[in-house]
Order: structure tokens, then sequence, then C-alpha cells
């Protein structure tokens, strides 16, 4: 159990590192999807199995179908990988990761202090998960939507265009597309209640 | 991960990757979450992560939506070509 | 689950929630931008008129995420009035822009909604949910005129460090839920007065964060940077929504959880607030001192004001609440104001954001300069506006609790920043009287705006000549 | 009730200015005068109809209003007047119709605001004299910067926003000082009494350890000696002054800096008597530097109007010596110097400001020999240019002489040094004279004597400096009780806390 | 009649408020009516008061009138109050006696200047500052008096204004002065301060009794009061101003800087002769200064050749005598040539005045001469003037009173033979001056025509000051006269009598015998070099150290030049170094740092979204840190 735990947490992060180094925006987020299922893994262990699906098929699989939409409408080629390839010279990372090294250290500095004693994992079961969000986060639910609804009009607002503005139709119907997507993707998830309140 | 997050958000310039840093971060968030919940046994952390989620995908698709603006308005997604507004 | 009183309480918010929706479906309908506005008016009032409904039955606990005491329906009043006078502000500035005009009503009301609920949130969940709530709108209303540069610039730079610091929050709530196993502020305030007390290394790092999404919020030095550049992209009205109600249920919900925890027992903790502030007292004010553009004149100057507003805070005596709500309304009728018109004076091309524009309006336009001036003296601490009393509040609040250090730096900052008002002040006052032609009249699509800003003068003077009914009900909203 | 009259007057009649000058500028300066004179008279009613029996009795005010402003925290809207604040009343109203009819045809644009200022600011002036409430009084206070500041950053001269902002900067600064004094105070007084208050009798006699005093009263004292203007903190001053319109320097001079000098009066001795007593060799010593200092640099000038400004940082250097050397001839002298004060500064700025009509500059390189051309003008600008050096028989010199007399009960080498001022005055003083109306007429300046309204302004300050000069009694009578009380109460303390010592 | 006292300064006052409002618009002949009728008028006032005084002498000899309250303060009183008694009755009918004919005089002298009304206003105010300041009951109003004349010397002084020399002249006697009443007016507080009154006559008595003789306080106090007695009347180490102070129209010269204004000290000191007999070393330095001035005055006077700046030498030195009469305690004898001098003074300067006149405005007598015959009235004038200034026995009015001040410097007991001597050489070098211009000027060729011969208005008042000149000495006859000492008597009533101690050898007729030689060798040495063989004297001055002698007598033993290294420098070079106020730069400063601060500040709102995440970023960990450390 342990075993697996390192395994994907090391998985998880090396992707991740692959995930902000690569110049190219479709490995990048390839990466991406791999750490993001090494964290599923990683849920799935802490004994969260619900999330652990959530996790592949909302994060993985919907938002992560979003980017690559995205990034293949626009159709950053060869061109963009070199701009990139400009843009992250070596000097670049130093103070970043610097600031990074700091954070980590006293992330681990905190967890190190005193011993995080591992209990015996238990299983949160979904239904658990369901009751307390239909009971005391009721109303956490109901937010939820007005914020699902607020990204839905932003998106809409922001990714409308009028037809005689358009230069480019198709990437307008894969935004108006993505939009709703985004949306409807989410709103799938947890069932939406109408109307609010 | 939640530092990688944070490099990857100082140090790229397409926006693309920002926003990917970003749901790293995100996730790394949600991920200690869960990881809190696990420790108290408690429904909470999974709870917290579902919003998480959900406010990831919103961000997301207004983050996106704005991308393609700037795409098309300028051609370009460097985020320091963004950056008319100073001093 | 919900009781009857406790649905009464919230039905301020229910009210806000249902304005959006029924703004939808009446724009899937047909749209009109008279009628949206009016919608959006009516819903406001309705919510602003629910408050003293709600009055009644609280304080009211509604579920373990809401606390609906008198001090949250001081900030649903703050936040509410705030917003009908920003939608009134908006509806000229949105006639004179190509733009669809109706979703910007549905979008101000839900960041009005999250700005209160962040008001009212007793729990880690609400107080995140409306914060994003308030986030994602604004996203969209930060680019609303998307055609504009600075407007999308100023949108993506706000969404990214939004969200970055929203991952800073998150990660710092996971970090205190680590550490203290609830995420409830009432039962945290519990846990932590047991005498073993929660593990400080998981809990203070988590604070600290949480700090951090707090500081981006309002603004405070060094989480600052992005407030200059989105107040000059975003349209004005929205800029002033940004400055007062996003400010203004943050800086609730930090007292709220400040007062509820008692963190004044945690030196680290005051001491990184008294960092803060003295940063941004003097970081706002120099970096406005020779600004020529007025959006980020009034932009580093709320960075300032929070700072103000942070030293009552954290001088925490008796009069503190008190004296952080009534700067925060002050400063709410102060820069919703000031941004009144410089959305008055914007025509569709461009924004009115250079101090150039503002040369001699004084001759030309006597009014609107006068209610500029009135602004701007009140950003000052002039007597006879409500910026006076708010300021004097502030001290006095410092003073109760000897608070000199800090109180020394607001003076000092406070008249360098008396600097950059008057060289706006003296721009408007500017020029050869008799050269300016006669005063233009306003543009129609401006009065309701205007009225808006003569509605604000006056509550300007009134909160500054005679406050004490407010200064009543302030003195009677504790937060719970 | 006619406190509040005072006042009411003056804001509303500013308004109507404002709004009346649309239409008719002549109007609006014409109701600007009724006004101001309408206030002088029934300020100098009040004072007739009480002088002597009523001033001379008087147990606590003359008259007062006193109505609850903010009942919660003790903010009473509290409008008092003792002998000392009618004087400086009436002077204010006096120095109001001078500065009224020095603009008259000096300021051409904006009439209508420039009337509003100049009326406001002397109501927010009016407001500090009669304030018996510290918050009031800080609220009058802050009001009175304002109006001042457009007057200068509008109708004055090339530098004027330098001028304007810097004094706006300076007197803010000191006043946010004063603030957080005034609230020191009002918590200390509440958590010795329990009692909220910002009532000025509630809250003399407030006891508290000497060091916390020392810096609450510094506070107010920095905010009086900003305003006076004490050297270091004087520099605000001769940019001010010279930038200034004529009203407004005359304002400044006559009325702005007597806030100042009233304020450690009213405020500073009486509320913190140890404090003050502790603080005054440091005081006195700043004093007797800016008389010097004032007159030297006065002496250094070349444009009238910073000449006359530095004389000012000189003048209210006694002022300030008085105050802090505490006994009763000092104090009378004090006030005697500051209506004096007032009305030579005012009558040169009147006649500068006139100069400047007449030949568009204040240098006095380009000025010499007016008096050929001129001569009632250079005979009136001498009259004050004596008076200011303090020459027998003008009101200077009874103030400074008073002044210098109770000094030296206190401290012979500080009446040395401030003599050696009065001696420093006459470098001044004559250079004024020599460069500007004596010598030749090398520009061959051909201008019109003084106007009818012009002597109509000088005259009568001609004529009340000969009076303070050769028999100031009544006035000296005016405030004798108010000297006697805020003494007594000062002493009082001061035993009290001696005792307290012990 | 001694009611009329107040009306004395009154009618001058008055009339002067009328000449400067109206003045300008007046008729010359309206203004010289009422410039000289009010004089007129109060010179025949103090004529009035002072026979009422004398032929009915009030109680105690004295008479007080308060006008009324000036000032009361907290124990501190004074009043506008006129004290009559002896000395100030003698005092104020000489002043506005000699004021008369000299504003009668300046009808003619400044009948062609277009300040005509001017110059009448400011005389006026002199006479009535110059009368209160001898009338006034308490210090405070004397002063008032004091800084009055002050102004009107100062204003006459510069009274051609267009001349910047004129000016410059003016501001210094202005300023001299003033340094000498900045100590006096020390001195007042002094007074006060001990002795709780500034009422001359109170606080002589309470000194009386509250200060022993010789106490340092009363030490203090009169030498406090002698320094605005040594500034007012030009005395060492303040005689500087005097010189200059010719500038002015002649008339002024002779009625301020001759006759009255520069007596004030002399009048100080014998008013409050009782501080002074209480503080014995001040007694000694005024006698000391009084012979030091006569001497080095009497020297400087020999070397000039503006005939103004002789006369002016020559009042500074006679006015040393008077200096030397006081501190020795013989104060009438002080007064009675205060007397004298005031006549004969006033006299030579008018007559200086028409010379000046009828020979261009020229003031070097070199370029002078043979003007005895063409304006003789003139010439008998001025050689009656210089008589008595040097001292004519017998006849003129100067031996007498001089010989009173040189017996009493011998015989009082503060006196000595050197003091004695020092007057003797005094007179001699008066004698040798003062021939000096007569033989020049008058004598000799005639260089430059003579326009503007005197007419009645000018005669007349030098005729009537050669009578006085002359008989004003018979108002004391000395022993082998008669010792008729009317003028004496008159003062004692006021003043101490002079005390006489043990006499040596020499009694009072063998120093006027003496006075008499000395003035014969004046006179004699005086035909020697400038009558008889002129350019005798240069053989005296081709040597160096002759020319050094010269030079530096001529410039007033170099006073001038060491005031101006050690105080005017220092001053103006400050002044002008801190025009622009170095405090100033201070706040300059800061608003520089400030603007530093704007900058530096505004370099980090770089736009770049990187940036700001970094910054949010940066501003995490160190909060961490901070909250982990602390």
């Amino acid at each position: 159990m342990y075993l697996l735990f390192y395994i994907s947490g090391a998985v998880a992060i090396l992707a991740t590192v692959m995930t902000i180094t690569r110049l190219n925006a479709v490995h990048a987020l390839l990466y991406f999807v791999v750490s993001l299922l090494s964290i599923a893994v990683i849920f799935y262990i802490l004994g969260a199995p619900f999330i652990a699906a959530l996790e592949v098929i909302i994060y993985a699989g919907a938002i992560m179908v979003l980017f690559i939409f995205v990034v293949m409408m626009l159709n950053l080629g060869e061109r963009a990988v070199e701009m990139e390839g400009k843009w992250l010279s070596p000097g670049m990372w130093i103070g970043p990761e610097i600031l990074a090294a700091i954070l980590i250290a006293e992330v681990v500095y905190l967890l190190s202090r005193p011993p995080v004693e591992v209990h015996a994992i238990q299983y949160v079961e979904p239904r658990e998960v369901g009751l307390a969000l239909f009971g005391p986060y009721l109303i956490g639910v109901e937010l939820a939507s007005m914020l699902l609804l607020g990204a839905l009009v932003g998106a809409y607002h922001l990714g409308y265009r009028k037809p005689e503005a358009l230069e480019n139709p198709d990437a307008d119907n894969t935004d108006a597309t993505r939009a709703a997507a985004g949306g409807d993707l989410v709103r799938a998830g947890h069932d939406r209640p109408a109307g609010a309140a | 991960m939640f530092a990688l997050g944070t490099i990857g958000l100082l140090v790229r310039r397409n926006l693309v990757f920002t926003l990917m840093s970003i749901e790293i971060m995100l996730n790394a968030a949600g991920l200690a979450f869960i990881a809190a919940g696990a420790h108290w046994v408690q429904a909470d952390g999974q709870v917290m992560f579902l919003f998480i989620l959900a406010m990831a995908a919103s961000e997301v698709s207004v983050g996106l939506a704005l991308l393609l603006r700037l795409y098309h308005q300028h051609g370009v997604l460097d985020t320091d070509s963004a950056s008319e507004m100073k001093g | 689950m919900i009781s009857a009183a406790g649905l009464v309480a919230i039905l301020p918010l229910v009210l806000l929630a249902g304005t959006p929706v029924a703004l939808m479906l009446i724009i899937a309908v047909h749209r009109s931008h008279r009628m949206a506005l009016g919608l959006t008016l009516l819903g406001l009032a309705a919510s602003f008129g629910s408050l003293w409904i709600a009055a009644d039955v609280v304080p009211q606990r509604v579920t373990a995420l809401l606390r609906i005491d008198q001090y949250a329906l001081v900030y649903f009043g703050m936040i509410i009035a705030a917003t009908i006078a920003v939608a009134g502000l908006a509806y000229g500035y949105l006639e004179q822009h190509a733009v669809e005009k109706e979703e910007f009503y549905i979008l101000l009301v839900t960041a009005a909604l999250g700005a209160a609920v962040l008001a009212a949130s007793s729990h880690f969940v609400s107080f995140f949910l409306g914060l994003e709530i308030l986030s994602i709108s604004l996203y969209a209303l930060n680019a609303y005129i998307y055609s504009r540069k600075t407007a999308l610039e100023a949108g993506i730079k706000y969404l990214v460090l939004a969200a970055a610091s929203a991952a800073f929050l998150l990660f710092g709530m996971a970090l205190i839920y680590a550490a203290v196993g609830t995420m409830e502020f009432g039962h945290m305030a519990e846990l932590m007065m047991e005498t073993a007390g929660p593990n400080r290394t998981l809990l203070l790092p988590g604070l600290a964060m949480v700090i951090t999404g707090m500081g981006f919020k309002l603004a405070l030095v060094p989480f600052h940077m992005w407030t200059p550049d989105v107040y000059q992209g975003a349209p004005p009205p929205v800029a002033a929504f940004i400055a007062t109600v996003s400010k203004g249920g943050m800086f609730a919900l930090l007292l709220r959880y400040f007062y509820r925890l008692e963190l004044h027992n945690y030196a680290p903790i005051v001491a990184v607030f008294t960092i803060i502030a003295i940063a941004s007292m003097l970081g706002g004010n120099l970096l406005a001192l020779l600004q020529s553009n007025v959006k980020r004149i009034l932009a580093y100057s709320s960075i300032a004001h929070m700072g103000y507003a942070l030293v009552a805070f954290i001088a925490s005596g008796m009069l503190a609440v008190e004296a952080v709500t009534f700067y925060l309304i002050a400063y709410f009728v102060t820069i919703i104001g000031a941004f009144g018109v410089v959305t008055v004076l914007s025509n569709g091309e461009n924004d009115a954001e250079s101090l150039q524009a503002y040369r001699g309006l004084f001759w030309r336009r006597p009014a609107l300069a006068g209610v500029m001036t009135a602004m701007l003296l009140s950003l000052i601490g002039i007597p006879v506006t409500a910026g006076f009393i708010g300021k004097f509040y502030v001290v006095a609040a410092g003073a109760s609790s000897s608070a000199w250090p800090l109180i020394i730096v607001l003076v000092i900052s406070s008249s360098i920043g008396a600097f950059y008002y008057l060289r706006v002040i003296f721009a408007l006052y500017a020029g050869a009287p008799e050269t300016a032609e006669r005063p233009a009249e306003v543009a129609p699509r401006m009065a309701f705006g205007s009225s808006v800003l003569v509605v604000l003068t006056l509550l300007l003077i009134w909160l500054g000549v005679y406050p004490a009914p407010l200064l009543h009900v302030i003195r009677a909203a504790l937060p719970g | 009730m006619i406190l509040v009259w005072f006042i009411a007057i003056l804001v509303v009649g500013g308004a109507a200015c404002w709004v009346v000058a649309r239409w008719s500028t002549a109007v609006c300066r014409w109701i600007a005068l009724a006004v101001t004179a309408a206030d002088f008279i029934l300020s100098l009613a009040l004072w007739i109809r009480n002088y002597p029996v009523n001033l001379l009795q008087q147990q606590d005010w003359l008259r007062q209003v006193n109505w609850t402003w903010f009942p919660d925290a003790g903010i009473h809207f509290h409008l008092a007047i003792d002998g000392l604040s009618l004087l400086l009343v009436v002077l204010t109203f006096f120095l109001g119709i001078v500065s009224v009819l020095a603009s008259w045809t000096e300021i051409r644009e904006g009439v209508g605001f420039f009337h509003l200022n100049l009326l406001w600011v002397l109501a927010g002036i009016t407001g500090v004299f009669l304030a018996m409430d510290l918050f009031l009084f800080y609220f009058a206070w802050e009001l009175m910067l304002i109006p001042m500041y457009f007057l200068i950053a509008i109708w004055g001269h090339e530098r004027r926003v330098y001028a304007a902002v810097k004094f706006f900067l300076f007197t803010q600064l000191s006043g946010l000082l004063m603030l957080i004094s005034i609230l020191a105070l009002y918590f200390i007084h509440h958590s010795a009494t329990g009692v909220y208050s910002f009532e000025y009798s509630d809250l003399i006699g407030t006891s508290m350890p000497l060091h916390v005093a020392i810096w609450v009263m510094l506070g107010f004292f920095i905010a009086f000696a900003v305003k006076l203007p004490m050297v270091p903190v004087h520099t605000w001053l001769p940019d001010a002054h010279t930038e200034a319109p004529t009203a407004g320097s005359v304002i400044l001079a006559g009325l702005l800096l007597k806030t100042g000098a009233y304020g450690l009066l009213r405020f500073v001795v009486p509320l913190f008597p140890a404090a003050a007593h502790w603080f005054s060799p440091v005081a006195t010593i700043l004093a007797v530097i800016g008389i010097l200092y004032g007159a030297v640099l006065a002496f250094a000038q070349t444009d009238l109007k910073r000449l006359v400004a530095y004389t000012s940082v000189s003048h209210l250097g006694f002022v300030l010596l008085a105050i802090f050397v505490g006994n009763k001839l000092a104090l009378e002298g004090a006030l005697i110097t500051i209506i004096a004060h007032g009305i030579s500064t005012g009558a040169l700025f009147v006649l500068v400001g006139a100069l400047q009509e007449r030949i568009h500059t204040r240098e006095m390189d380009r000025m010499g020999g007016l008096w050929q051309t001129i001569p009632r003008l250079s005979g009136a600008a001498m009259f004050f240019a004596m008076a200011s050096i303090g020459l027998p028989g003008l009101g200077d010199f009874v103030g400074e002489f008073l002044i210098l007399l109770g000094t030296y009960k206190v401290s012979v080498g500080l009446t040395v040094a401030a003599a050696i001022g009065v001696l420093f005055s006459t470098l001044y003083g004559l250079k004024f004279i020599q460069r500007a109306f004596h010598g030749s007429n090398i520009h061959h300046w051909e201008l019109h004597d003084l106007f009818a309204r012009e002597v109509v302004i000088v005259a009568p300050m001609i004529l009340i400096l000969l009076w303070l000069g050769l028999f100031p009694q009544p006035v000296l009578n005016t405030f004798t009780v108010t000297m006697d009380k805020l003494q007594q109460t000062a002493s009082q303390q001061y035993q009290a806390y001696e005792g307290g010592q012990q | 009649m001694l009611e009329l006292t107040g009306v004395i300064p009154a009618i001058p006052f008055f009339s002067f408020v009328l000449l400067a409002v109206f003045g300008p618009r007046m008729a010359r002949r309206a203004v010289s009516v009422i410039g000289v009728g009010s004089i007129a008028a109060s010179a025949i006032v103090s004529g009035i008061v002072t026979a009422a005084f004398i032929s009915t002498p009030p109680a105690g000899w004295s008479y007080h009138e308060v006008i009324w309250q000036w000032m009361s303060v907290s124990g501190f009183q004074a009043d506008i109050g006129f004290y009559l008694d002896a000395l100030s009755v003698v005092m104020v009918l000489v002043i506005t006696f000699v004021a008369f004919l000299i504003h009668l005089y300046s009808t003619e002298y400044m009948e062609g200047d277009e300040g005509y009304s001017r110059f009448f206003a400011y005389m006026n105010l002199f006479v009535a500052s110059m009368v209160t300041l001898v009338l006034a009951d308490n210090l405070l109003l004397l002063y008032l008096g004091w800084e009055g004349v002050g102004l009107c010397s100062y204003l006459l002084i510069g009274f051609w204004y267009t001349d910047p020399v004129n000016g410059r002249a003016a501001r210094k006697a202005f300023i001299v002065t003033r340094v000498g009443d900045t100590s006096m007016v020390i001195g007042l507080f002094l007074i006060f301060h001990r002795l709780g009154t500034l009422n001359i006559q109170d606080l002589m008595n309470r000194a009386t009794l509250q200060w022993p003789v010789g106490a340092a306080v009363a030490v203090a106090a009169a030498a406090l009061l002698l320094g605005g007695a040594v500034g007012k009347s030009a005395q060492l180490p303040l005689q500087t101003w005097l010189p200059d102070a010719m500038a002015g129209p002649t008339p002024t010269s002779a009625l301020i800087h001759a006759a009255t204004m520069v007596t004030a000290g002399v009048y100080l000191i014998a008013r409050t002769h009782v501080l002074f007999s209480l503080a014995p070393p001040v007694m000694l330095a005024v006698a000391v200064i009084g012979a030091a001035t006569l001497l080095l005055a009497g020297c400087s006077a020999l070397t000039q050749h503006d005939i103004k700046r002789v006369l002016a030498y020559s009042t500074i030195s006679q006015i040393g005598y008077m200096f030397l009469a006081l501190g020795v305690g013989a104060w009438s004898a002080a007064i009675f040539h205060f007397m004298t001098h005031a006549f004969f003074k006033a006299l030579l300067f008018l007559a200086a005045g028409a010379v000046i006149q009828a020979q261009h405005e020229e003031h070097n007598i070199f370029k002078m001469g043979g003007l005895r015959r063409m304006i003789p009235i003139t010439f008998w004038a001025f050689l009656i003037g210089g008589c008595a200034l040097a001292g004519l026995p017998l006849i003129t009015a100067g031996f007498y009173s001089k010989g009173m001040i040189l017996w009493g410097s011998w015989s009082s007991p503060q006196g000595g033979p050197v003091l004695w001597i020092a007057g003797l050489v005094g007179v001699m070098l008066t004698s040798l001056y003062i021939f000096r211009v007569i033989f020049v000027a008058f004598f000799g060729e005639a260089q430059i025509a003579v326009e503007h011969p005197p007419r009645l208005a000018k005669n007349l008042p030098m005729v009537v000051l050669s009578a006085l000149s002359i008989s004003a000495g018979w108002l004391n006859l000395p022993p082998y006269l008669g010792n008729k000492l009317w003028l004496n008597d008159l003062l004692y009533t006021a003043l101490p009598k002079v005390a006489e101690k043990q006499v040596g050898w020499i009694t009072e007729d063998w120093s006027e015998g003496i006075i008499t030689a000395a003035f014969v060798l004046g006179l004699v040495l005086a035909y020697e070099l400038y009558l008889k063989h002129r350019g005798a004297t240069r053989p005296l001055s081709d040597n160096a150290l002759g020319r050094a002698i010269h030079e530096l007598w001529y410039a007033d033993w170099g006073f001038d030049f060491v005031y101006d290294k050690l105080l005017v420098t220092p001053v103006v070079w400050f002044a002008q170094v801190d025009k622009r106020d170095f405090i100033d730069k201070f706040y300059d400063g800061l608003a520089a740092l400030s603007r530093a601060c704007y900058r530096a500040l505004s370099a980090t709102e770089s736009g770049r979204m990187r940036w700001y995440a970094a910054s949010i970023v940066g501003g995490t960990v160190v909060f961490i840190f901070i909250v982990l450390v602390l």
C-alpha cells in the first residue's frame, strides 16, 4: 500500500515537472493527464474512491479535453514551440526555483516536525460524501450552482461574437461548443439543482 | 506539486501553460484536502474537493474564453505582451 | 434542516440569487437594457428591503456555512447599496458601448451575492464559494468591454492572479483543516481554545496562506500589484465594484474570522498584518504620488485605504469593528462617487482617465467637479465628508489601544496621500476660467449616473456631519 | 445663538456669492462685503455691549451654544466665546472686510468661487476661535484648510501649486498629529473618569503622568507650531504668503497664523500645564531662534511678499515666546501682538498687492523711487513697516514690549536675544522702504496713487494701530479675565501635579 | 497755566497729521503757515508754561499730569503723562524755541524743494516726539519719544531719497541708534523687574531706598541706560552715524543732529541721575566716554573738509563735554552747555546751510573762500557761532558753559586732572578746527560766485541765534562776574548740586584763565596754518605717519571699518547665503525622497503578470517564514 502510494506520488511529481517544462502544449497536457491519473490513485489510497473517480472523469477527462480543444484550435505549431524555447532561457528559472525551494523547504519543515502518523486508511464512502453534501453543505451546493451560473454567463459573454465580426467561423463554433460544454460538463458532475433556492 | 505549479506560473509566458499551472496548484490544494480529510476521517475534505473541482472548471472555462479573445485580437498568447498598463 | 427562521434570515441572499436567474429568463425572452436594469434594481431593492425582515430573526445560524447576524446584515446592506449605485452608473456607461448589456447585470448581481456570502460565511466552504462566485463574475466583468485590449488584459491578469491566490487560500485552508480538523469557525475556535491547542506548525503557515488569499482580494501590499492594471482596464463602474463590494465582503469575513478565532493572541499573525498594513499605507500612497492616470490613482489610493482600515483592525480595541465598518462605508461612498465621476465623464471611445481630461473641469461642469472634489476631500479625510469621520474613527480605534507606531505611519502616509489628491483637485480647477466654454449639458444617458452621484454626495456629507444614526446601527452589529 | 449666526452668515453668504456671480460679479462682491460687514458689526456690538462690565465679570463664557452632536461619543456642537475669542473674532471679521475690498479689482476670474472660498475660510477660522469641543475644534481646524488651499492654488501667483500643496501638507500632517493627541487625551480622560467627552472644560484637568502628557502635548504643539509658524517648521509660510493672492496673504498672516497662537493659548498650556512647563525651555529657545532667523531672512529677501512673510515668522516668534513664558504680562503682550501683527502685516500685504496690481512684480529690484509717483501708498507702507519694526506708539510695540517685559522675569538671556531680534527687524524694515520706495525711480514708473477704495482699507488700519499703540487698555481689559483664568487653571494644574509628585 | 503742558507736543503732532494727510495738496504758503505756525504756537505755549512755572512754582517744583492711562497690565502701568520740573522746562523751552527758528529758516531753505510739505510734516513730528521725550513722566513714554525722534531723524536724513547715499546714511543712523535703544529697552526691563515701575520719579525714589550705592543691579541698570544715551548722543563707540547723518537737509542737521535730538542722551542721564549716582563705575564711564569722545571727535573734525562734517564732529565733541559734565556729577553744567550748544550749534548749521546754498551745494571748504564779504550776515553769524563754540572768553555763551564743565571736572569728587586736561585739550582743538573752517571758507580769495544770498527768513533766525549765542551765557555768571547762577538755581530744584571736593591749587578763576589760553592757542594755530601760511600743514601730512594719522582721523578712527567687518558683514553674508532658507532644503529632501520612492515602486508595477504573481508568491513565502520563526 505504502509502496503504491509513494510510486504514484513519484509519478505525479515527475509528470508535473514534465508538464511545466514541455515546450509543446499538447505534450504538456498529456503529461498533465498522467499526473492527474496518478493523483487519482493517491486519492484512492487515501480512502476517497468517489473523488478518485471524479478526478479521472472530470479533471482528466473533461477539463483536459477542454484544454486540448483550445490548443488544437489555436493550432500552435512549430513557431510557438520555437518561441517558447526562446522565452525559456535557463536564467528564467532561477528566481522562481529559489522561491519554490523555500516554499518546499518550509512545507517539508512543517511536515517533518510533528511526525505524521499515518492512520490506518479508512475509506470514506461516497454515501457519506453525498449525505454531507446534501446535509450540512446544502447551501454550499446551491452556491456552487451560482458559481457555475456566473462562469456560464461570463464565458458566454466573452465567447460570444456577433456573426459579422467573424474571421474564423470554425473557431467561433468551437468556442461556443466549448463554452456550453464547460457548463454542461460540470453540471453533469453533480446534478445541478435547477433554479437555485 | 503546489510548488511546481507555482514555478510554472512564474516561468511560463504562454497563457495556456499559466492556466495549466493554476490547475496544478488547485489540484495540489485538493490533494491536501483529501489527505486532511483522510487524516480526520471526515467527508468534509472530499466535499471541499468537489467544490474545488467546480471552481477549477469554471475558472478554466472563463480563462480559456479570455485566452481565445486574446489570441484572436493579438495573435499571441504571451502574458508579457499583455502588459500595456503599468507604472 | 433549515428552519423557517433560517430561511427568513437568508431571504436577502435568496433574493440576490434569484435576481440573476430571473434576469436570465427575461433576457431569453426579450433583450432590453432598460428592463434589465429595472429588474436588477428591483431585485436589489427587494433584497435591501428584506434586510429589515431578516433583522427580526437574527442572529441565526443557517447550517454550518452561514451565520446571519446584525453584523452580516449591515454588510449586506452596504454591498447591496453599493451594487445599486454601480448598476446605476453602469447603465449610462454601457449605453455608450456596442456590447450586449444585459449580462452585465447578471454578473454584477452574482458577484454581489458572492460578496454577501463572504460577509455571512462562517465556514471555509462558504468562504471559498463566496469568494469564487465573486471572482468568476469579476473576471468576466473586468473584460466586459472585450474589444478593448486593456480590458482583456485586466481580465486575464485578474483571472490568473486571483486563481493563483485562490490556490494559496485553498492550500492554506487545507493546512488549517489538517491542523484543526474542522472548517467551521465556531468549532474551530473551540478546538483552538483547548489547552493542547492545534498543531501550530501547520496552523500558522495555513493562516499565512489564507492571508495571502484575503490580501489579494483586499489589494494589500505585497498582493496589490494587480490593482492598478485591473482598475485601469476595467470599466469604471466595475472598478468601483471591485474596490468596494469585493473588498467589503472580504473585510467582513476577515473581521469575523479574526474575532471568532481570537487571532490577536497569535503574535506572528498580528505581526504579519502589521507589516502588511504599514507596507500598504506607504506603498499605496507612494505609488500614487506622481501618477497621472486617475483610475490608477484611485487604485493606489484604495490600497492605502485598505491599509488604514487594517490599522483599526489590528488595533482591535473596543472600537475596532465599529471603526472598520464605518470606515468601509465612508470608503464605499467615496470610491463609488469618484469612479462615478470617471464613469460620467467617459465616452464610448475612452474612459476619462488621464489627468488631462480633468483640467479645468470646474469651469466647465462645476457640479461634477464639485462632486469629484468632495470625494477627493473625503479620501484625504477633510471634515464635512464621511472620510473625515472614517479617518477619525480609525485613528480613535488605534489610539484606544495605543497602537502608536501604526498611527504615526498612517499619519505620515496620509499626508503623502494628500499630495496626489491635491494634484487631482488642482487639475479640476486649473486653467483660465473664462476660456472654458459653457458647460456642455450632461449627456442624457448619464442622467441616471448623475443622479446616483448626487445621492452619493449628499450621503457623503450627511455621514460627515451627522453620522450618529448610522453609528448606532453599526455599534449594535458585532461579528459573531 | 449669535455665535451660530457668525458662522452661518458667512457660510450662506459664501454660497450666495457663488450663485449670484453667474449673473453679476459686482453684486457678488457687494454681498461678500455686506456679509463680512454684518458679521463685523455683530461682533463689535457684542463687544461694546459687554464692555467692560460683563467682560470683567464673566464667570464662564460670555455666550455659548451647546448642542449634542454624537451623544455616544460625547461630542457636542459647542461654541462659546470669551474675551479672548471675542477679540479674535472681531479681528477675523475686520480682516474679512479688508480682504474682500483688497480683492475688489485684483480678482477677475472665478469671482463667485473666490468669494465662496474667502467667506468659508473665514467661517472655518471663526469656528476655530469659537469651538469648545475638541472634536469640533479639529473639525473646523481641518475645514479651514480647503478654502485656503483653493485661494492659493487657483488665484495665486507663479508657483501657486507648489505653495498651496506645501501649505496643505504641512498643516495636514501636523493636524493629524493633533488628532492623535486629541484622541489620546480623550481616552486618557475616559480611563480616568469613565466618561467619554471631547468637551474642553471636561478635559481640562485630566491628570496623567508627565511623560504621557509630554507626548500628548507635543501633538498639539506641533500642529500649532506649524501654523504659527515656528522655526524650523516654518518653510511653508514664505511660499504660501508669496504665492497667495492679496486676500489670501492677508488672511494667512492675519488670521491663520493666529489660530496657531490661539491653540497654544487655549489648549496646550491649560490642558498640559506640567508638560508645557517642562517643555518651555525648548519652546522659548525655538521662539527666539525664530525671531532672529525670521528677521535675518526677511532682510535677505528681494521679493516683497516673501520679505513680509519672514517678518511674520519673526513676529510670531514673540507670541510663541510669550505663551511659553506664561506670565500674564507676556500673555497680554502676545494677544496685542496677535492683533497688531494681524493688522500691520495684513496692511502690508494689501499694499504690496496694490503695488503688484500696478507694476506686476513683487521684486524689489524692479522698484525703487516709487515715493515719487505714489507718495500716499509709500507713506502708508512706511507707516506699517514702522509698526512692524516695533516703533513705540503703534500696536506692535505694545505687544512686543509687554512680551519682553514678561520674558525678562523668566530669562534675561532670552530677553536680550529677542530684543536683538527687534533690532534686526530694523534692518529689514529699512531695507523694505529703501529698496521699494526710496532711491531713484530708475524704472520710470508712473503709477496711480491709492484709490479711494484702498484708502478706505488702509486708513482704518492705521487708526487701529495707533489706537492699539496709544490706548490699548480696552483691548487689554477685554481678555484680562480670560488670561487670568487660563493662567489660574494652568498654575493650579501645575501645582496639583507638583503636589502629586511629592 | 501748567495744564497747557500737554498742548506743547499736541500742536506739532496734529500739524504733522494735517500735513501728512493733506500736505501734498496744500499750497506752499499754507504749509508754511501750518508747519511754522504750529511750532511757533508750541513755543509760545512753552514760554507761557515756563513763565508760569518760574513765577508761581508748583509744590515741590514739579508738576505732574496724566493725560490718560496708556496700559495697565498685572502690575505694570504706564501712562501718557507729563512731568514738568526745572529740567524739562528748560529743555522744552529751548527745543521749541530753537525749533521755531529753524522752521522759519527752513521756509526759505526748502523753498524750491518738491518735498516741501513732507519736510515740514517730518519736522513737526520730530518736535512733537522730542517734546514728548522730554516731558515724559515714565521711561516708556520717554522711549516712545526717543524712538519717534529716531524715526524722524531717519526720515530727514534720507529726505532726499532719490540718492541712495542719503538712504544709506539714514539707515545707518537709525540702526546704530537702535543698537543703543536695544540696550536701553533692556535696561527698562531690568528696572521694572527690580523696582516695579517705570515712572521716573517713583523709580528713582525706590532705587534710593532699595539699592545701596554701587549695587550691581544699579550699575547694570545705569549701564544699560547709558547704552541708549551713547547711541542717541553719538558718543563712543556709537558715534559713527552722526557725520553721515549730515546727508539730510541742513535745517535738519541744525535741529536734530545738533541742537536737540542728539542731546537726548544727555537728558536721559540727567533725568535718571539718581540711578547713575548709585552706580559710580558708570558715572566714571560716562565721564571717560565724554572725555574720549570730545578728543577723538575733535581730532576728526580737524581733518574734514566738508563743512557740515566738521560741524558734525564738533557736535559729537561738544556732547562729549556734556557727558563729561554728567560723569562728574555736574548735572546743571551739562544742561547749561546743552542750552548754549543748542543755540550756537544751530546757528553754525544755519549759517553753514546758507553758505552751502549760496555756493551751489558745495560742501568742501577748500573750494570756498572770501565769503566774508559776499554774505556778511552769514559770516558774522558763523563767526559768532564759531566763537561761542570755541569759547571766546566773556563774550560768548560757550565760554561760560564750558568753563563750568571744566571746573566741575576738576572740582567734583568724581573729577580729576586727567579729565580736566582732556577737556582743556579739547578746547584747544575746538578753537583750532572751527577757526580753520572760518579762515578757509570766509577769508581768502573768492572761488565760487554767490547765488541765493540769504533773505529774511534765513537771516532772522541767524540773527536771533547769534544774539542768544552770546547772551545765553549770562544766565550763569561765574564767581568773578558776580556768581549769579540763575539757571543753575532753577535747575537745582530738579537736579542735585554739584558736589565740590577740596579744591587744589586751581581755583575756578584759574581754570577759566587756562581755558582762555587754550582757546587763544587754537586760534593762533589756525591763523598761522590756514590763513597766514596756507599749505603749512602739508609737511605734516606728507610723511607716512602723518598721512596715516590723517587717514585715521579723517575716517573717524576706523570705527566704521571695524563695525563693518565685525558686525555688518557677517549678518549680510549669512542673510545672502541663506536667502533661500536652508531649512527648506530639508523638506525638499523629503519631497525628493518621496519621489525617489515613487519611481522605485512604480518600476515594480511593470505590467508583467508573472512578476505580479511572483510578488504574491514571494509575499506568502516571507509571511510563512515569519510565522514560523516568530
